[in-house]
């Protein structure tokens, strides 16, 4: 990894601002940027969703978070990642997630963001509570 | 052995309790064992990972004295 | 397409804001919005470049852009599609293109956004027009 | 028959012109030919599309007095 690579995971407890992260990507040599926004549904499973709740080990989502950061950028020919997760109570249309690329070609700037948002999902320890339009509330355990 | 043990997510609402300190002789196959036994869990150990102070382990990790354990039941971030 | 799916593609003359493009696809139903940004880059084929001019044919490049745009709200499982292009003299580091996708998921969305940019590189009539550090110039027509 | 032709990026600037009024009697093939041997064009019809009238057309288009005809080098958006 180069010394003018960088990457940054976060947990996030009051609101992800897409436009700042976008911006702090910014990078003469860069001509791509990608970036995933995963946002909060109004529907799960064929449910109507009414509340959502992120929960998360923090110490431990924060490191593996970086590792899987860290993982990409040594994997992909990237300039910059920059990752956030909420946690706690979010609305209908708020941003849960941010993965953001910058790189020289679009090639790997798609490889890695599409990489490091399905790393998150699968390894990062942070859990989802869904509250539903019936007042029955489950938390997510994926299969 | 006094090990401290942190709960998330389902498996801290069927415990009905955030932390506990336990004292536990065997591995961690049989602490989980034990705790799912208490708590009255459904997952099986199958589906969830192992921490220990703070990194993701293997269940054949040695346990020692004053451990943070903590059982991650399937994550959905994102 | 069900009549709530939306898509438009655009050549923008003065500046790209991303921001408002990105707010322009926010849809309760959407769980996925991936965006792409082509940036212009302080460098091109190892030589450092000064300015950059795009130039369009703008009537056929709307009607192709549109066209793309649709057959990806056809092909894939998504809800809007936005993209622009720029048209005039750009600065390093201005955004030469965006386009934004969200979907109820992100596999389709990121297809849908990798194949949009995609065919706007080969089918949109756009040219690149590029001054370089050491005075020189040159369109850029690839193989 | 007249037809009006566009040039854009380095078909034009090797025209020196926008647009022209030409007299055309052939097809769109020979119509390249005539344009790149007036103007000095180094590229082959190979690399070039054709567009009338504001849509994309093969080259076997059949061509009518009035129409918009514009060679298409190689795109560079993105």
């Amino acid at each position: 990894m180069s010394a003018t690579r960088r990457g940054q995971f976060r947990l996030n407890g009051h609101g992800i601002d897409v436009a700042a992260l976008r911006r702090s990507l910014e990078d003469p040599h860069c001509g791509a940027v990608v970036g995933f926004d995963g946002v909060v549904r109004d529907h799960h499973g064929g449910r109507a969703v009414s509340a959502l709740r992120y929960e998360a080990y923090a110490d431990l989502a924060e490191r593996e978070g970086q590792a899987i950061v860290d993982e990409a950028l040594a994997r992909f020919d990237v300039r910059g990642i920059v990752a956030e997760h909420r946690v706690g109570l979010l609305a209908i249309g708020d941003v849960a997630v941010y993965v953001g690329v910058s790189a020289a070609h679009r090639d790997a700037a798609f490889a890695a963001c599409r990489h490091v948002i399905d790393e998150i999902k699968a390894r990062v320890p942070i859990w989802k509570h869904e509250r539903y339009g019936d007042g029955a509330a489950a938390w997510i355990h994926p299969d | 052995m006094r090990l401290q043990l942190r709960y998330f997510a389902s498996l801290r609402d069927a415990a009905g309790v955030e932390t506990e300190v336990v004292d536990h002789a065997g591995d961690a196959v049989a602490l989980y064992a034990a705790v799912s036994a208490r708590h009255g869990y459904a997952m099986p150990r199958e589906r969830v990972r192992l921490a220990v102070n703070g990194a993701v382990a293997p269940w054949d990790r040695v346990l020692a004295e004053g451990d943070e354990v903590v059982f991650l039941p399937p994550v959905s971030g994102g």
